[in-house]
């Protein structure tokens, strides 16, 4: 259960066996061809993948490097990677006989995710969130509830994610009998953080070899942001082997590393147990987990998956940080020359990709995870042109 | 052999109160624990305030809060007990932490510290039998007990963890985290037993455990009992009386009397 | 161009000359492979068609009756099958060296979908909104800005999307040398409706061999709702050779066809000429056309394509009515087994589908076209739902 | 022959003005035909308001809008022409209407309404050559005028709508709807002279035209000019004034005195 020092299970007691059966079960299912065809029917028929992978022509010619592709993890039905991992972990509840599901959520994606598999599975479904982030993110909501999925507000804390996420599995603790929690990122004590990637590899698997067959070749560079980092798992997994692609993973630099309001965990934190995995995280000097800071509802995780850690220890993948700013920049200008609003997330890789492209030549080419669509966004960005706009009439 | 085993005082049913270090204040926290003393506590379970506490309910949670507010640290909590000792708490005391706090003082100096500072158990709610190879082996070496826990699934993980427990087995009561409950699960005599069964250090029940009915009954089956959240939102209660210092004491009487109400099923002398 | 007696074109005279300029550079793409090869490309590489099949096993349990499928055209880029349309018609416009591109929306998903197309062309995109529907769509508003498009106020008439239309005709008249008019529906004058058949007949003809694939025959009833009516004509179109697959085209019934609050053209309307085309639509006895409703932006429009009325002329497909209250209601219900969000339009299918399987045996199938998805109506059904309630409260 | 060409004054060039029935009201559209008349209008263009009219700017939008809350209809504006008539407007009327309000009469029921009312012409702006064909016939059969138009994206569609031109053929000055025009388009000459080179009828033209220079420049290369949103627009800006009966005639002298300064580069008197 470990990636290097990072990983394990650091959890309850009474969490110790759910966690066995959960592990067993997926080891199992793993063997199963029968479930890897279940998972992939669904992917197909449900999901709608593959998913594209578009060239983005226009951008390329504007930035004058490195040909920029785009794996469009934003055309999967609920509009992001998310549901490739709750497709997997529902198949795996309902073969260990679950009828319950418990999920966690922050922006609300992985909360709609989950609530739709629940529902095409006839489930139960209750979904953790902060009472801060249910007021800031109510249009998700509502999408849980005409799901099916109850909506428990999380108090404690600073009732965002991190709370939601300590809610869901303190509820865990006292119903795991029969309820089955299904983790949202690549997080979480083990079997979770390797189950979330094997769930989500098939974006770098899917992704290889389309732009295998586009361009005959591998991409020079790989590109993903990284909040828990399950798209970015799930989009390095099948080029780690492929020593000369260069993987680059980008965390959200908020309004700045230098300042305190980031949520830069591999440049700007420590080594730390948070939500039952070893792994690097923000806390302070007493050990005590600090709030996050982006404008990005699904980066700002105080936490990033283990796995993550292990690879960056070990030199596999670079991870750089985007401000808030820059990944706007990257979102407005993605929208204006590829037709494609991206989820802000997904702009903080397209930030680093263009920065990176404009050093690289025309033979080079880069491969960018679009994890998720912009939709979900456009409250946020409306909100912030505006503030923009009103700030430049002032000067 | 270890400063726990000394200092445990022969009593028939062990009386295991937790407080949060800090909650209110540090030096109520002292106070707290002599009271408890006075009442029968047998050992005092002392908490290092957490940020993200995931084996705690909403009572100790709070309380965690409040002590973080306060300024409370892992450092500062251990550095409270030689303060306890000096005011004459005599029995063991078992530092109750979760694990990242540990991990950021450095396994190494958490035990210079535990041990320099007169704390005679260490407590980790999210450091399985399966995490806690290396924690164990330098408890050992320093002499510090290291309390482990089993719970109604441990199952047959009950016997690995049993055999490397020291000071005393900790038995969660039901699934869930800690908290005040009504009702115990009906089938936790036949767990304790089976536990009990599994070693020979002390057996203590926790989690849920708020009325003297309660104690009454689990007497039967457990060598002791722990209470954590009933009288950590006692404290919650009494809070502004303990911080305002001319009525502290009054308060101090106010929780002792608490105390001994729950607790009245236990015999207070030694056997 | 005619279908029937129905279509033509009905255009002031400056418009001729541009029409069949359209016309003739159509003709010529689609004898050209290199274009439809580029279309299909994109629809690929872009849209990430093929959009999936999904059986809704959950559903057809629950209704027991016929089998129900679900062509997902929610699984597009920018979530309906208006892109379909969009790409097509961009390309057209590219290949007759238009850089301008005009469009009219409704509720805006035409808007964006253009917009869209005109940034990843690199063209200048003008949107055409009606003033009150800019106020209600202030979301698709904002992405269409986003994505580099000007949205102009239809300030004439009744402020929706009969008059967008007009105004955008208006324009086109005297911009026609350099802009190329980008029609969202199956409507306007000739070549337009055959235009948009044409480049959505790929849902139907997707859906069919899928089908096939999936059931080894052909489904008994297709079904899907009808506004101007692109999704249907391009779902029906391939199946109308098929004479024993039973077509139905679902219209918005509003508050009800006995009331004046409703947009069932077929079943209330008369024959009549609309924004250039011979059709059945809303009017009064003296000719003037009224002013539709629907609960359904996208369906709320007084006329219908000409073609629809052609196969309703001729009985091959039947064209039925669904209240406001009858697709919210299959909107909850779709959302609550299946875990998908349909669009308010698409709900008008299969609300009329649902009450068509259970009148059909388990061996019978239904295929619906899910035009869009739903996340752009969550702010309509969060205010419904929410009166709803209230009034339940008063009761 | 048709009623238009025994009506049709000798002109030297026909000034051919838009008004909108019913705007803004049937009594005050009766007596500015006849000031239209008076001021030495050739034929008169009544439109009959839609709630549509794609061939239209914003003023006669909004004048259609006026009209309609009024309540006027095709049939009432068609049969407001003997009201004219027997007031004295004895010049050539042309109806100027969308196609759908014609299409829900019928198109026989249309052409005898026309008839019986002694209108002259019919002008559809949404009617292109290629569907006008049935109307066409029609036209001729009840000896009305079917007024055609060519456009300056026309080309080689001049050709064969010249040739079953009827009454006058109304050439669209530019590209776009009604409405006034600071300038006219540079080619606008050679245009017309195509367009006259290809018919035997009076070429008129119209769309933007609102100022005696323009009507000056453009007498030279045209039989006749059509006004429409200038005047429209005045009509709107005295509407009030022509809407009280008390103020009316006052309101028609104004609109008479305005007219007269457009086409006052035409010669009133017969050639």
């Amino acid at each position: 259960g470990r990636f290097g020092e990072f990983g394990g299970k650091y959890v309850p007691e009474t969490l110790m066996k759910p966690l066995e059966e959960v592990e067993k079960a997926l080891d199992e299912a793993m063997q199963d061809p029968a479930f890897k065809e279940e998972y992939l029917f669904l992917l197909k028929n449900y999901s709608g993948r593959p998913t594209a992978l578009t060239y983005a022509d226009n951008l390329t010619n504007k930035l004058g490097g490195a040909k920029i592709y785009l794996k469009r993890e934003d055309l999967n039905h609920t509009g992001a990677h998310k549901i490739n991992n709750a497709i997997g972990q529902i198949l795996l509840a309902k073969r260990m006989g679950k009828k319950k599901i418990i999920a966690e959520t922050g922006a609300g994606q992985h909360g709609v995710a989950t609530a739709t598999v629940a529902a095409k599975f006839g489930m139960e479904c209750k979904v953790f969130m902060g009472e801060e982030d249910i007021e800031r993110q109510a249009l998700n909501v509502f999408r849980m509830k005409l799901l099916g999925a109850e909506v428990i507000p999380a108090t404690s804390g600073t009732k965002t994610l991190k709370d939601a996420t300590n809610e869901a599995i303190r509820y865990w603790v006292q119903h795991c009998e029969d309820h089955f929690y299904l983790i949202g990122s690549a997080i979480g004590p083990h079997p979770y953080p390797k189950m979330v990637r094997d769930f989500q590899k098939i974006i770098g698997e899917e992704a290889k070899q389309q732009f295998l067959q586009a361009e005959g070749k591998l991409p020079n560079t790989v590109i993903a942001c990284v909040g828990g980092g399950s798209n970015a798992i799930g989009m390095f997994y099948d080029f780690i082997k492929d020593e000369r692609v260069e993987l680059i993973g980008v965390e959200a630099g908020g309004k700045g590393v230098h300042t305190q309001l980031h949520a830069a965990k591999m440049e700007k934190g420590t080594k730390g147990v948070i939500h039952g995995t070893l792994t690097y995280l923000l806390q302070d000097e007493n050990g005590q987990i600090t709030e996050p800071y982006s404008i990005s509802a699904g980066l700002d995780y105080p936490g990033i998956g283990p796995e993550h850690s292990h690879l960056s220890s070990i030199g596999r993948v670079r991870y750089e940080s985007v401000t808030d700013d820059e990944s706007i920049e990257a979102l407005q200008l993605l929208s204006k020359t590829e037709g494609i609003i991206p989820a802000i997330e997904s702009a903080h890789a397209l930030a680093k990709a263009f920065e990176v492209a404009k050093t690289k030549t025309k033979d080079e080419s880069i491969l960018i995870c679009l994890s998720g669509r912009g939709d979900k966004d456009v409250h946020t960005l409306v909100n912030l042109l505006e503030r923009k706009e009103k700030e430049y009439e002032h000067i | 052999m270890s400063t726990f085993k000394q200092r445990l005082p022969k009593h028939d049913t062990l009386f295991i109160p937790f407080i949060t270090a800090g909650d209110p204040h540090e030096d109520v926290t002292i106070e707290l624990a002599l009271a408890l003393q006075k009442e029968g506590a047998s050992v005092l379970e002392l908490g290092v305030p957490y940020s993200d506490p995931l084996a705690d309910g909403p009572i100790i949670q709070a309380a965690s809060s409040r002590a973080l507010a306060q300024g409370m640290s892992i450092s500062k909590a251990i550095k409270l007990v030689p303060k306890m000792r000096k005011k004459g708490v005599e029995i063991p005391i078992i530092l109750f932490t979760y694990f990242n706090p540990v991990l950021q003082l450095g396994l190494e100096s958490f035990f210079a510290l535990v041990q320099e500072n007169e704390i005679d158990g260490v407590l980790i709610p999210d450091l399985p039998y399966e995490e806690s190879t290396e924690i164990r082996t330098l408890a050992e070496q320093n002499e510090v007990a290291y309390i482990s826990m089993v719970a109604p699934t441990s199952k047959e993980r009950i016997e690995k963890i049993s055999k490397d427990a020291t000071g005393f087995l900790y038995c969660v009561s039901s699934l869930g985290v800690t908290g005040i409950r009504e009702t115990l699960p009906e089938d936790l005599d036949s767990f304790l037993k089976e536990v009990k069964a599994s070693t020979s250090i002390p057996v203590a029940v926790g989690f849920g455990i708020s009325t003297s009915h309660q104690v009454e009954v689990l007497k039967e089956y457990t060598d002791g009992i722990v209470i954590g959240s009933a009288i950590v939102h006692k404290v919650e209660e009494l809070q502004s009386v303990l911080l305002n210092k001319e009525t502290r004491s009054e308060g101090i009487a106010s929780f002792q009397a608490y105390i001994a109400s729950i607790v009245s099923p236990i015999q207070k002398c030694e056997v």
